[in-house]
């Protein structure tokens, strides 16, 4: 009897307690994508929601695989709460893949919009943080992609495939951007993305049916950031002199010219080592570059293959090397800004100097600092053959 | 309401078995708790504000517990 | 029932309830407390304060050996006389209460804000607290058994964990080492030692126990080690993983740490291991102090059975742990003011006297 | 428990009351009977016995003179169908009206001991047995005995005849294996302790028996190894037994029911098997087996819970795949018994546990699917537990339409009408399908309620209730114990030596000791070395080792 009137009460208690935190996965609305612009005191946030039916469903429709809305609020949680106004279904957010940050509101500063996304326990960390180029951080997530039909998957995958193939790009997560964010002795970069072609055109089905895209999602290089205000862009080289010191690189191609065209070398391990030596009372800093390489592509009339002309080739590489990191300290060092995180390296290794030069780092510390380059490179391997056929197509 | 239902439940189920089993000791004792549980608890149902306990406790020792506190602070400084 | 009536715990049983008690609850807390006031040296402050913390179950189990077949309690009051005793017994089963409520809000609180955010607390507290009873209901024989039954579990999650997050981390966090001298160290180690660490006075009232009296020091010697040991390698994995910085923002920097780990594409989100880690271990934390808090107050007045005021004493923790703990910040300076230095005077001071005392009454007896 | 025993005292005090209803007439009835010693006057006798049975159509009784001049009444009776009637027509009848005829039986002296002659000489049965009373005489006729009464003795004979049809010893249906013997206990108890007899020749395998029932008188023998199953156990097991007073006993369940410590668990504490290796392994590690006349299955105590695992085959395959298997269904339990649950708390509660894509897949299913989750789970999980219920009651002949019914109408149909998400019944197949590997019928059964408790849990707080409820079931499968032996045992209380053979199973040689809370005594079963590479060929250099020495 007791037992069983027991059982009762705590059934009941389960049943009566239900379904407070329940949500069926078709009252979800997924989503993948945040863009935050500001616009005078207000922030606009746009979202983007999946439409899963379309994406796996059994019976496709025409319909696009994923739609927008957007609200503005005082805040950027306010402004998401609003957004259930015009969403039909509850926001999910932990399944986020990439929150697009403006232009404008980087450079105003990106520091109070970030807080909510780490306080809110329904996001993950790790969703990638972008910065839209020259448009609003919303067309970006209006534009429809081929291949995959969530946008925003195609700019998280590639954007992790860039990473590992192609020195320039690095992927920014949440968690990183705020150490560096709260660090006084580092700066942040974020990634910038940005729409080729016409926006308006891009959001249209159109732009998919067709098999050359008139509107495209193209990544950029590095922007950076002096605290939490965007101050620059990098380009090419300067964004690849970042992740060389940062020691970010992990797969990619070098160029270097040789007698009649040039060759492609594929960099498969890199490693870089940042020191700290202390002259005179003032941090000195080494950055060693030690790559291993292989031959890519030949486009040389001469055979470049032998011994020592591979050892000219890495010297030249070498050289190559210093002159690219220089161009990007170059740039941080004009717009005064530590984004190598030299400050964090001096701290970590000699502490007591950096509480000696850490006033003013970014403006007097960093543009003074003493860096010295050095790299290397081995040349291991020739790929799978071993000598040009275009060597003997010239040579007779 | 629901607390005294709560304590109704629980006395239905415990105080039979220790009539049959003459605890009378247990008896009282569980009748103190369960009346204390249940007085609170219906109090702060009701909105009754209740003089936290802690902040007694608080009193005496964040003199020593701040003390100690600053003791690591101003050390590490 | 076949064999003795009279229950027993094994001194395997022993080491596993002791180290579920010790990571439970502090692997959540721990290593942001750490990393808060030791920096990247949190670890170093997890190492300090676990050697710290088997001197002081050495002590303990030299306590326990003076009376082998009496509770704490009851070496106390027979040690130091009714009243002098009666004191020690009632700062220390208050003290006893206010860690069992604060279990139970650290449950709710991490229930609360990462899981089931929009459920009613007191509906989590509740069906917490009735597993709790239903397993206390059952006998500390049985919180022993079903210790010894999951503790493979947390450990082989744990060790998972671990091995998953082998990739992603970076060795420059710890660097540098001691930037700001030994204070911030020592101050971390001094809350990691009070917490869990001197919580585990609390097993002098489960010793008796023991169907084995030499082995009870291995055991207590064996759990702090071993839950040091998990501390310690999760203080570790968070500062290498997080950076101290992290590490010290957020309020369970372990659930981030499993939100990290990513092997491949299809192993990821594992913080329901954290998850299940962390609360398998608070549950025993809770089921040990809340059997210890009935079987003492039964006990205290003769009562023949505890099993009748558990349910009233339940329900008196869910009711007060809402109000006594109101919220994150209160709680946080609650530890650092109140709850830390009483954890001294419980787990050090007055175990200290006990034990003074009763080496004399046995050097006098002696004599 | 306490409120266990409470009830139990409940229930034994209704009992009294209604004995104490009972009495009058029962006292009557049993002063009926003890009147009825057998009379000096045969027809008396045979016309009590007659009455009393009812005039069954099945009990024959015949009345006939013996011998040619000195004429005697005899009645001789035994039931058709129990009795074996050839038996009862060369050795009783043939034997009473012919042979004695033609027997030179001139020196003996009829008038005194007809009984006695007849029992030394001439009755050629097997078993002969006096008989002193009325009530005897009748236990024995139904027993399929054959009775002889005389015209002025007051004592009978019974002869044993017992031979009814019976099942012959086939291949069990319950347990069945791909290596292994392959025959089954029957529903006669000679049988089954003859089939264990087979198996252990020991002169230490001890066969007590007993009755039980009030009305049906069942025949049930308690086995045991002496020396090497504990002696408090038995003790035990003797006494509970004893303490039954029931109508009658079917099947051994109701023997089981009778015995068993708890009874408000899902759990089995009891082992039932059809297979006498079974038995016999299970004797050999001093459990005590109970077999009840009438049933095939046999009931061994103490149980387990490791022991449900695990199959009589386990010890027939090598051991590293018969560890693996065991694991595997260590695996299947889990999965059976948590995956509903576990798809409600993830779809309902945890999203942020799926991939994406995998997310956007169950959620393009769940688009247009009516009901919760949860309500959708419990649709699909009473379906087919209905249907497994239909397929295992209905005749052999309609059991493929149901399965037709299931494949078809229910998964193919409600999933194409959008009823049901596809998942759902890929979630609904694993959990039967897992359902099905553990070897114990009895423990699938409580894996198939547990189930839907776990399924509540998960849908009022996802993962927070399943962790709760498997705290709460892992806690009361530790507080069960079987005749004192922790039910989880040898994991909680551990004791490595028992776990060489409870998740995993090690080679033989590496068992050494009896599982130890079991048989309390003689420990060590095992002394075969391990096996080493080369041995004959090869000189020993080392000793056996350390393991296999001790």
């Amino acid at each position: 009897m007791k037992k069983i009137l027991k059982i009762i009460i705590i059934f009941s208690l389960l049943i009566m307690s239900g379904c407070w935190d329940r949500k069926e996965l078709n009252e979800l609305a997924i989503l993948t994508g945040l863009a935050i612009d500001k616009e005078d005191d207000e922030y606009k946030v746009t979202a983007q929601v999946l439409n899963p039916g379309e994406i796996a469903g059994k019976a496709q429709s025409t319909r696009v695989a994923v739609s927008t809305y957007e609200a503005t609020g005082k805040s950027v949680f306010e402004a998401l709460r609003a957004l259930t106004i015009t969403s039909p279904r509850k926001l999910y957010l932990s399944h986020l893949k990439l929150v697009v940050l403006g232009e404008e509101l980087a450079t105003q500063g990106i520091g109070q919009s970030l807080d909510f996304l780490s306080r809110d326990h329904e996001l993950r960390t790790d969703f990638f943080i972008l910065i839209s180029k020259e448009n609003d951080a919303s067309s970006i997530l209006k534009i429809l992609t081929p291949i995959d039909k969530i946008p925003t998957s195609k700019i998280f995958d590639s954007i992790e495939s860039s990473e590992e193939n192609w020195a320039p790009t690095k992927g920014v997560h949440l968690h990183d951007l705020i150490a560096k964010l709260s660090s006084e002795s580092d700066n942040p970069v974020l990634t910038g993305v940005y729409v080729e072609g016409d926006i308006d055109f891009g959001g249209s089905v159109e732009n998919v049916e067709r098999i050359n895209s008139p509107s495209v999602i193209s990544l950029d290089y590095l922007g950076i950031f002096k605290e939490d205000k965007l101050v620059g862009w990098l380009n090419k080289n300067e964004s690849k002199a970042f992740n060389y010191i940062m020691d970010n690189v992990k797969n990619t191609v070098g160029v270097e010219k040789c007698e009649g065209g040039n060759v492609t070398l594929e960099i498969y391990e890199t490693n870089t080592e940042v020191k700290v030596v202390e002259d005179n009372g003032l941090p000195k800093i080494t950055v060693k570059v030690e790559s291993d390489v292989s031959i890519g592509e030949v486009r040389c009339k001469e055979n470049i293959l032998g011994e020592e002309k591979l050892k000219e080739l890495a010297e030249k590489l070498d050289k190559q090397t210093r002159e690219v990191l220089n161009e990007g300290l170059i740039t941080a060092k004009e717009l005064q800004t530590d984004i190598f995180g030299f400050g964090e390296q001096i701290r970590k290794q000699n502490p007591k100097l950096w509480n000696k030069v850490k006033e003013n780092w970014n403006e007097e510390g960093f543009v003074h600092l003493d860096v010295q380059i050095e790299s290397h490179y081995n040349i291991r391997r020739t790929g799978t053959i071993k000598e040009s056929f275009q060597w003997k197509a010239s040579g007779d | 309401m629901g607390v005294l239902l709560v304590a109704t439940l629980i006395s239905i189920y415990e105080i039979p078995k220790m009539k049959k089993q003459n605890m009378k000791r247990d008896f009282i004792l569980f009748s103190c708790v369960l009346f204390l549980a249940s007085t609170i608890a219906t109090l702060h149902v009701n909105g009754v504000t209740i003089s936290n306990p802690i902040s007694g406790l608080r009193a005496i020792f964040s003199p020593i517990g701040l003390g100690i506190e600053n003791f690591f602070m101003e050390k590490g400084q | 029932m076949i064999g003795s009536s009279k229950e027993k715990i094994s001194q395997k049983q022993l080491t596993s309830m002791i180290i579920l008690f010790t990571i439970g609850s502090a692997i959540l807390f721990i290593p942001s407390f750490l990393a808060n006031v030791a920096k990247q040296d949190a670890w170093i402050s997890a190492i300090v304060a676990t050697v710290l913390g088997l001197f002081t179950v050495l002590f303990y189990s030299k306590l326990y050996k003076l009376y082998p077949k009496k509770s704490y309690f009851e070496c106390a009051t027979f040690i130091l006389g009714k009243w002098i005793g009666g004191a020690v017994i009632l700062i220390t089963y208050i003290y006893f209460f206010i860690l069992s409520s604060l279990i139970l809000w650290d449950l709710g609180e991490f229930l609360k804000t990462q899981v089931l955010v929009q459920t009613p607390i007191q509906v989590i507290l509740i069906l917490f607290m009735l597993t709790v009873i239903y397993t206390v209901r059952l006998g500390i024989e049985n919180v022993g058994r079903t210790s010894e039954v999951f503790l493979p579990w947390v450990l082989g999650l744990f060790l998972l964990m671990c091995v998953f997050l082998i990739w992603s981390l970076e060795k420059g966090n710890l660097l540098p080492y001691l930037e700001k001298g030994v204070m911030p160290v020592l101050h971390g180690s001094y809350y990691l030692l009070s917490f869990p660490y001197l919580e585990l006075i609390i097993f002098l009232m489960i010793t008796p126990y023991v169907n084995k009296e030499t082995k009870v020091q291995k055991s207590f010697l064996q759990g702090t080690l071993v839950a040091g040991g998990l501390l310690i390698t999760t203080t570790f994995l968070c500062i290498l993983v997080l950076g101290a910085d992290v590490t010290a923002r957020n309020t369970f920097p372990v659930y981030v740490l499993g939100k990290m780990v990513s092997v491949g594409e299809f192993l990821e989100r594992l913080e329901i291991i954290i998850a299940i880690i962390w609360f398998l271990s608070i549950y025993f934390k809770l089921a040990i102090v809340f059997y210890v808090l009935v079987a003492s107050l039964s006990d205290f007045v003769k009562a023949k059975d505890y099993r009748p005021i558990t349910l009233p004493l339940g329900m008196l923790l869910v009711v007060m742990s809402p109000i006594m703990f109101t919220s994150t910040m209160q709680v946080a300076s609650f530890d650092k003011e109140v709850f830390f230095p009483l954890t001294y005077i419980v787990g050090f001071f007055l175990p200290l006297i006990v034990y003074i005392a009763g080496k004399i009454k046995h050097k006098k007896r002696g004599i | 428990m306490k409120k266990l025993t409470d009830w139990v005292n409940e229930t034994k005090k209704k009992r009294e009351n209604m004995k104490e209803k009972n009495k009058d007439p029962k006292e009557q009835n049993e002063q009926f009977n003890s009147a009825h010693s057998i009379s000096q006057s045969l027809t008396d006798n045979l016309n009590t016995i007659s009455k009393d049975l009812g005039g069954s159509a099945d009990v024959i009784i015949r009345e006939f003179e013996l011998g040619e001049t000195d004429q005697r009444k005899i009645g001789v009776m035994y039931t058709d169908g129990l009795a074996d009637s050839t038996t009862v027509q060369e050795f009783v009848l043939k034997t009473l009206m012919i042979d004695i005829r033609s027997a030179h039986l001139e020196n003996i002296d009829f008038e005194a001991t007809t009984l006695e002659l007849l029992e030394k000489h001439s009755l050629s049965g097997g078993q002969l047995k006096k008989v002193y009373n009325l009530k005897n005489v009748k236990q024995h006729i139904l027993s399929g005995d054959t009775v002889l009464l005389f015209d002025g003795e007051t004592v009978g004979l019974s002869v044993a005849t017992k031979g009814w049809k019976q099942r012959g010893v086939e291949e069990p249906s319950s347990q069945t294996v791909v290596r292994g013997p392959k025959e089954g206990f029957t529903e006669s108890l000679r049988t089954n302790t003859a089939l264990i007899r087979r198996k252990i020749k020991s002169d230490n395998l001890w066969i007590e028996q007993m009755l039980i029932g009030k009305e049906t008188q069942t025949d049930v023998a308690i086995l045991y190894m002496k020396g090497i199953a504990n002696d408090k156990i038995i003790k035990e097991v003797k006494k509970r037994l004893k303490k039954i007073d029931i109508d009658g006993v079917l099947e051994s369940a109701m023997i089981e029911e009778l015995i068993q410590d708890e009874t408000f668990t899902l759990f089995p504490t009891l082992y039932n098997t059809e297979r006498p290796d079974v038995a016999a392994s299970g004797l050999l590690e001093g459990r005590i087996v109970i077999i009840v006349d009438g049933t095939p299955f046999v009931l061994l105590a103490p149980a387990v819970f490791v022991q449900f695992m695990q199959s009589s085959e386990d010890y027939y395959q090598r051991s590293d795949i018969a560890s693996a298997i065991r694991l595997l269904r260590y695996v299947a339990f889990m999965l059976a018994l948590l995956v509903p649950s576990a798809y409600i708390a993830v779809t309902t509660f945890h999203q942020e546990m799926l991939p994406t894509t995998l997310l956007v897949s169950l959620a393009s299913q769940r688009e247009g699917v009516p009901f919760p989750a949860f309500v959708e789970a419990i649709l699909m999980e009473v379906t087919f537990e209905i249907l497994r219920e239909a397929g295992l009651r209905m005749p052999r002949a309609v059991g493929s339409a149901i399965s037709i019914v299931g494949a078809l109408v229910l998964g193919q149909a409600a999933v194409e009408a959008g009823i049901i998400s596809n998942v759902m019944v890929i979630v609904v197949a694993l959990t039967a399908i897992s359902s099905f590997v553990i070897p114990s019928y009895n423990l699938g059964m409580a894996v198939r309620l547990l189930r839907f408790l776990f399924m509540l849990l998960a849908a009022a707080f996802g993962m927070y209730g399943i962790i709760l409820g498997i705290i709460i079931l892992v806690s009361h499968l530790t507080s069960l114990r079987s005749f004192g032996v922790p039910y989880l045992s040898p994991i909680a209380p551990s004791n490595k030596e028992g776990q060489r053979d409870s998740l995993i199973r090690l080679p033989i040689w590496a068992l050494i000791s009896r599982p130890r809370l079991i048989s309390q005594k003689n420990m060590i079963r095992d002394e075969t070395p391990a096996p080493e590479p080369n041995d004959s060929t090869k000189e020993p250099e080392k000793s056996p080792s350390g393991e296999s020495s001790k």
